[in-house]
């Protein structure tokens, strides 16, 4: 397994190999299924637009709609205006969406293509709506074009019409649906009237019930996203995801806002039910109180399973830093924590991280790839990788155990229904952490070291 | 109205007049034309990929011994790592990089200012790192675009470091699907690395082309044919490799699986170094049984022959029980089959061997000749496939060497042996399925509903649409990571996971009781 | 690892091997757990009381307070009625709870204390209660002692006034604190007034806090279980554990009663549901119905990683008798099922469900030891285990994966505080069912046979 | 009022008057007279056992070559299944029974018509299915009751089967705690076990008594021993075996770790086969350092004591660095202490080490020698004492050996060796600290809220009570399942894990942020 990976690492500027990203579209495009009856769109070839489906589909094992505009090589050298036009007329003709979420691909940013004017010129039905994104693959990654899109959308439709709604417009970050949903558990505890941009639940996670329906119940309400400018104030959960949302809210409807990790761990997720706390000025109630000492319990019980164990994080950025900060809480060493979406502000707050919680010898790295992990870790290996799927080569390879957890996990079930946020989710994270290593201990003893009680 | 009628009645005008070529029923006797390899419609849902996927994805990816660099930003090369199940074995000899994603992560500096540079960086950085036999180059989408010139970089870098280094100019947006993807890479193969190799001549040798090991398909086929003795000199491309490739022009006969995606190279071989090639089909009892048996009629030796014969005894025993008990849980089912270009045809008559019918299916990237065979070549061209550059080869004197004298090929022709020619989709098709060209959401979703089949096979993109309307779904591109589906034991994988498939306990659950169960009262549950 | 198991099964009589049960005591001090700010009292020899207290806090991880008639040699001879009265007396003095809830043990069973008249003559503060129930270690297991308590608690409490109190009492059977919450929120999801007794949820999964409390606020009331005599009727989950008080409340307080098994799996869960729905009238909400669409889809999905996988489940009678309901119905071969709690009823449960479901050659053992399911093992594998910690000795040496579930748990964490009942708790098992035969797969597969997607 | 009178002062007069012997705090210069081993206060929550696992589940459970069948209910075999962390290995010669978990699993109808039947039948069962070499039977409280003669099945069955089985009554009822079933215990194998072997005497050969190998304390300290040159004739019982423990009369010394479960076997070897002993405490670099060179010093063999400081010298060298970290992380703090019979002083000079006072400590079932020290032997016996068997036992004259003269060993004495001699808690417990006897939940509680340590150890049952009240508690019982504590190596495992109990990160997260921060309106949370 990876045999030829050698253990020297060798300076690469040019070359990636097994890379911890990927392109924008398939961000945007996630985004855009948040969207209550909208078809996202995809302006290229139409194997970009393949391409997402089939992945994001594998993450979720449920249906990613979305269209193409089926580039050919004449519209790649005069403009897809045309391919563009035509299919908006059949989208609307065939699939009957509220909205059409388009986004660009290489191909168009590449020959410029000119989308607002494109949008102008469309014939868009009464009542149904498109807007787009750009989302050039050569720029960011994945989780720029989640933002991306996110920004195109309140670009588009959201508006301030001077009368505030008593809402929070809440950006949870790129994460599951079965998070969202723990996010919108949270809000309703605390009383928190909320719009939740984008919300995939019920529609990725949405149920067998032996009728297909190409826009399920879930998703953000269009009516919903235009009232987003009327918001008192908005938060963005993922500070490196959801920022760029939260600030052209402001910037466009004087939304004023705030920005907060990833409610993943204790720390975390106090910091967004404080900031509930702060907005709906509700008592925190005795649910989500009981809820955080259970997880706080726990991880003093366990303490001793997880405390000194070294530890490799790799994935999505805001993923892999509230990953970070839990892993802290658990006592372990988040020896390297890599992610492949570029930005500097990764490190900045990994960092961070490591100062605080007085955490010598970890290294953060983004716009990193997992070849240089994995040679990172046969220089000097870790106890446990947690990570998306793409890890399980380097963790055969070096026998490490290894927890999914972010995006994408493509060879396993359940993971996008249940939270890793919230005090909820630590408790799954936590039962998750704990028994990898312990059935790591019961399969590595001696037989006379097996213990019957842990 | 018939079903057909019912679902294209639904599209505009302009929708209708192209689909309408593409939907249809076969009718006895008629010449049955489909239309096919024409563009997919802007915003229609096509389930179709792009040229890059079938020269990257499809055919160059398991060659396992070759540093396949995708030039271009980082998403093609991300979707094509690990995803294809075309399973590649390690050895001694032969260096593995099927578990490894290459790309030169292209960033907007890139774009603005050209390639180029960093693609020379990224090949300089592979050879420091893994000193590789062969690198492969793909393009991607911008690439073209801006106008960096891949086949000068990778003849300076076969120069500098003394290997093999061949370009792929199979941007997206060139053709309409996968499928001029195949034809770029079987372009570059032949211009580049077919022929090249200096082995020597076996008896009994053949080439496996379009046989990509999916789900280890390509072993399990290669399993029969060295037990009956033949010797492969490659596979093309499952578990393939630059090495044996090199000497493919050795072989004394072609065995063609995927038509689509490989019968250039066929052609080629045949006319540049005179090796005949067989269509063939390993998939399903009676296929497999037909082309071995067409295989032993080739090179004629009763030895072999006989051997046929007794492997094939011997293999059909072996799962004839199991297969039997699979067939009575199946009998009676129907089918839908959407799958890439060859595949749908290869399907059918193993699903008919355990009493499954196929009632709806079709093709997402393949042209004419799959379905009406290929008779009807040469097609005219059209200003899409025009893009696709089409290659000739000339006869290699030095190389050129024929298995039978052009006269017993006609025999062998006369008395029915498949040499270079394919029958297409046609020649099994049941005259009472509806047939889709470039599938598409709406269709498969509309005639569903109307042709209610008991089990739908496609990709990963219909897969859990159809499942979601309670139809039980398996993936013909991935065997859903399940197989091999080829050969006499992929006969019964296949038939143990359609039965478990259509068997799920699950099934009985679809329907929440309260749904049926009259309550006692107030109103039926949801939020409907 | 149990190297000295022999193939060749042999007929026994007379010698238990690792067995699958342990005595009533442990079962009715866990069910008076779960009574508001009592105290369990063991009345025998103060060791029992101490075996039972750190076996179950090794399960939940969580203190099990419970005090002792701390029989001495002259009490064993003529009897514990004075250690009982100084005990009850102490009890009050010393830790005021509002009930002493005791159970006997073999020893005071042997003697033939009178537990009805000590506690007549006992001096029981105003407003305090004194219950007991007789629970001889050498009849039946922890699963009898269990129903004992709670029909103890009955017997001494609960009056029918004849005016109903429109609610339904329910018994949840021998589960954890995180089902029994599972089982709450379904019935409030149903609009079901309940009494759910007993309710150990916020006692045995009680959140830290920094401070502690003998009582914690879990735990049924007393005054709702004085008023369980006036309940509409009564729902026993967990036929085999249940049906005992619920007949007893039917002949003491003429409440109707049913019993249902416990809600694991989908259709177990349906039934529990549709029970509710029958007493409270109110429609499935689209909350739950979602839920039980995602489980279903989640089967349906991955239903070839499970299905025809043949698994032993062992553990308590109601338990397996659920896991195995589950099992079938993802598809699996529940091989061999085995409990240690005697009783042919599981036996004919077990068999109707493999008549049921068509599954041959699967057997079920009422009666049973782990010694003798490990060489029906020995003699014909199975790919998967199910069941409490004692199966990983088992697991270690036949090399087979070990889901955890049930009772007891004594090394691993979390597990108490999240379900395996109820459609979520069934996305639960099945992630761990699935996470486990992946995992094994994966670890076990060839290079070359190692699936990125699955 | 002081801490003691404000935890004493809440109880009724009748339970102050008992428990304010039990509560003492030390006074320099006195006697510091201490009850113990007293009866428990029915209802008052003691962390107590039984005589059943002071017999079964601490002396007998450990021999790992003997099938022990627990005949009663149940419960009490199944509790004893693995619970307790000693420790043992296989090896080719000795069976080990140490996974198995035998019971008679008593019937009601065993206890109306006797069980002695069930008993015989489960002998014979054990028998055909394993032939173990020894057999014992442990009772629990119905077999006594009901009067089976479990002392007849034994002779009966070791004459049938020819294997050594010996029974234990240890019903739970017997005595006041543990200690009773170890006196229990001691009795039997000394009766029935140990002087039956005829193996040769080896050179500096000891036995180690109340070692149990807890998370295998017992290997380490044997490690240290053998590195010096010792040879361990047998360990009672820590991976001990009937094999072993049988020649443990051949042994020149007894070093006695535990003196609560085993200086009965101890005092009894000196009696019948002329065998010192020296109380040892391989817990902490202080107390390995004496014992070793207490040993030493009783062999007085200059090779020997070379060798014992080459050893002392070179484990500490090792673990001097770590130590001295960990010894930073906590110096300075406090400690409650409640183990057992002899551990609570076994660890103050482990923790004095790392700069830990203990102020807070006692035992469980330890007698008023255990506090107080050996010097106030015999002790008036009473209703409960006289209940427990205390056997006599004469000089065997063929087997009788001493090491030393009578003289020698009144010299040695003299020169402070510790030879049949116990100085007890008194020695090394603080004097401020404060001492409980049967220490019960309230108390600790109370005490704890007074005193406030930072760190408690004590068992599982009070673990979680202490930890939600906000302080770090360790199980010395089971060392939570890590370990060796003991020896060199033992120490630094055990400052890790205190190290690491004290400074886990989550400590930091008890308090809710609302419980602390204002909140902008409303109350602060939760439902109180």
């Amino acid at each position: 397994m990876l045999d030829l990976t050698p253990k020297e690492v060798s300076e690469r500027s040019a070359l990636r190999i097994n890379p911890l990203k990927t392109c924008q579209p398939v961000g945007a495009m996630y985004a855009a299924l948040g969207v209550h009856n909208c078809m996202p769109h995809s302006h290229g070839s139409q194997g970009c637009c393949s391409f997402h489906r089939m992945f994001l589909t594998r993450h979720f094992k449920d249906p990613a709609i979305a269209s193409s505009s089926s580039f050919t090589e004449g519209a790649s050298v005069f403009g897809g205006g045309s391919n563009l036009k035509t299919a908006i007329k059949n989208i609307f003709d065939i699939y009957d969406p509220d909205i059409i979420a388009v986004h660009t691909t290489c191909l168009s940013e590449t020959i410029g293509d000119d989308l607002v004017t494109y949008i102008n010129d469309a014939k868009i039905p009464e009542g149904k709506f498109v807007v787009h994104t750009n989302t050039p693959s050569y720029v960011g990654s994945h989780i720029t074009g989640f933002s991306n899109m996110i920004t195109g959308l309140i670009k588009y439709l959201s508006e301030n019409t001077g009368i505030k709604n008593g809402k929070l417009a809440l950006f949870p970050g790129f994460v599951n649906p079965g998070d969202m949903r723990e996010m919108k558990k949270i809000m309703t505890l605390m009383g928190v009237n909320f719009t939740m941009l984008p919300d995939t639940s019920g529609v990725m996670d949405a149920p067998m019930t032996g009728t297909y329906s190409m826009y399920p119940k879930g998703g953000t309400k269009i009516q919903e996203i235009i009232d987003l400018g009327n918001c008192e104030m908005s938060l963005g959960l993922g500070e490196l995801t959801s920022s760029m949302p939260a600030e052209f809210l402001d910037t466009k409807c004087k939304v004023p806002y705030q920005t907060l990790p990833l409610p993943i761990g204790v720390e975390l997720t106090d910091q967004y039910v404080m900031a509930l706390n702060r907005f709906s000025k509700n008592e925190v109630p005795y649910a989500l109180e009981e809820e955080r000492g259970q997880l706080v319990d726990i991880l003093l019980d366990s303490h001793q399973y997880t405390q000194n164990k070294k530890v490799a994080i790799f994935g999505d950025p805001d993923t892999v830093l509230g990953l970070a900060q839990f892993a802290l809480e658990l006592g372990m060493i988040p020896k390297y924590l890599a992610t492949g979406t570029p930005g500097k502000f990764f490190e900045e707050k990994a960092n961070a991280l490591f100062e605080k919680f007085d955490a010598e010898g970890c290294i953060a790295k983004g716009n990193m790839d997992l070849f240089e992990l994995h040679q990172w870790i046969k220089n000097d290996g870790v106890d446990l990788l947690i990570g998306g799927t793409h890890g399980k080569y380097v963790a055969k390879a070096e026998d490490i155990p290894l927890v999914r957890a972010g995006f994408p996990i493509v060879d396993r079930y359940v993971h996008s229904y249940l939270p890793i946020v919230g005090y909820k989710g630590g408790m799954r994270l936590a039962e998750m952490i704990l028994n990898t290593l312990m059935d790591r201990q019961d399969r590595d003893c001696a037989d006379e070291d097996m213990e019957m009680i842990m | 109205m018939n079903s057909r009628e019912k679902v294209l009645d639904k599209y505009s005008s302009k929708i209708y007049k192209n689909r309408k070529e593409h939907v249809i029923e076969i009718e006895n006797g008629e010449p049955n034309i489909i239309a096919a390899d024409t563009r997919a419609i802007p915003g229609i849902l096509t389930n179709r990929g792009c040229c890059y996927a079938g020269c990257k994805g499809v055919v160059l990816g398991p060659l396992k011994d070759v540093v396949q660099i995708v030039h271009g930003p980082i998403g093609c090369s991300y979707y094509t790592w690990g995803t294809r199940r075309h399973k590649s074995k390690h050895d001694e000899t032969t260096k593995n990089f099927s578990e490894y994603c290459f790309s030169t992560d292209m960033q907007e500096t890139d774009i603005v200012f050209g390639g180029e540079k960093k693609l020379k960086k990224a090949i300089k950085e592979a050879v420091e790192i893994f000193n590789p036999a062969c690198i492969m180059i793909a393009s991607t989408c911008p690439v073209g675009l801006i106008g960096d010139d891949i086949h000068a970089v990778a003849a300076e870098a076969e120069e500098l470091y003394g290997i093999k280094v061949v370009a792929f100019s199979c941007e997206g947006y060139k053709g309409v699907s996968q499928s001029g993807g195949h034809h770029i890479a079987n372009n570059g193969l032949m211009k580049n690395i077919i022929g090249t190799g200096d082995a020597d001549h076996v008896k009994y040798s053949i080439n496996l082309l379009g046989e990509y090991n999916i789900g280890g398909d390509g072993w399990e086929i290669g399993r029969v044919l060295k037990r009956i003795g033949y010797n492969i000199v490659s596979v093309m491309t499952g578990d393939g490799s630059y090495a044996e490739m090199k000497n493919a022009h050795i072989a004394d006969l072609n065995l063609v699986q995927c038509h689509r995606s490989i019968n250039y190279i066929a052609e080629m071989l045949k006319t540049k170094y005179g090796t005949e090639w067989l269509k063939v089909n390993f998939i399903g009892l009676e296929g497999i049984k037909q082309s071995l048996r067409d295989v032993a009629a080739f090179f004629n030796d009763p030895d072999l022959t006989a051997k046929t014969e007794a492997v094939i005894a011997d293999e059909e025993d072996e799962i004839k029980v199991t297969m039997s008990e699979f067939k009575t849980k199946l009998e009676g089912k129907t089918a839908a089959v959407y799958v890439g270009g060859s595949r749908t045809h290869h399907y059918i008559n193993l699903l008919k061997s355990l009493g499954v019918e196929v009632v709806l299916g079709g093709y997402e990237f393949a042209h004419r000749d799959d379905y009406e065979g290929r008779q009807i070549l040469p097609l005219k061209m059209d200003a899409d496939s025009k893009n696709i550059e089409s290659i000739t080869v000339e006869k290699d004197p030095a190389k050129f060497r024929t298995f039978h004298t052009p006269e017993r090929i006609q025999e062998l022709k006369d008395a029915g042996l498949p040499i270079e020619s394919y029958e297409g989709l046609w020649a099994d098709i049941s005259p009472d399925a509806m047939i889709t060209d470039d599938f598409n959401h709406f269709e498969t979703e509309e005639f569903i509903k109307l042709l209610k089949p008991d089990i739908f096979f496609s990709g990963i993109k219909d897969k859990y649409v159809v499942q979601r309307s309670g139809i039980p779904s398996r993936q013909l591109h991935s065997y859903d990571y399940s197989g091999p589906y080829a050969g006499f034991k992929g006969a019964v994988n296949f038939a143990r996971d359609v039965t478990l498939a259509v068997n799920t306990p699950a099934w009985e659950l679809v329907q929440a009781p309260w749904k049926t169960e009259p309550t006692l009262e107030g109103s039926i549950g949801g939020m409907e």
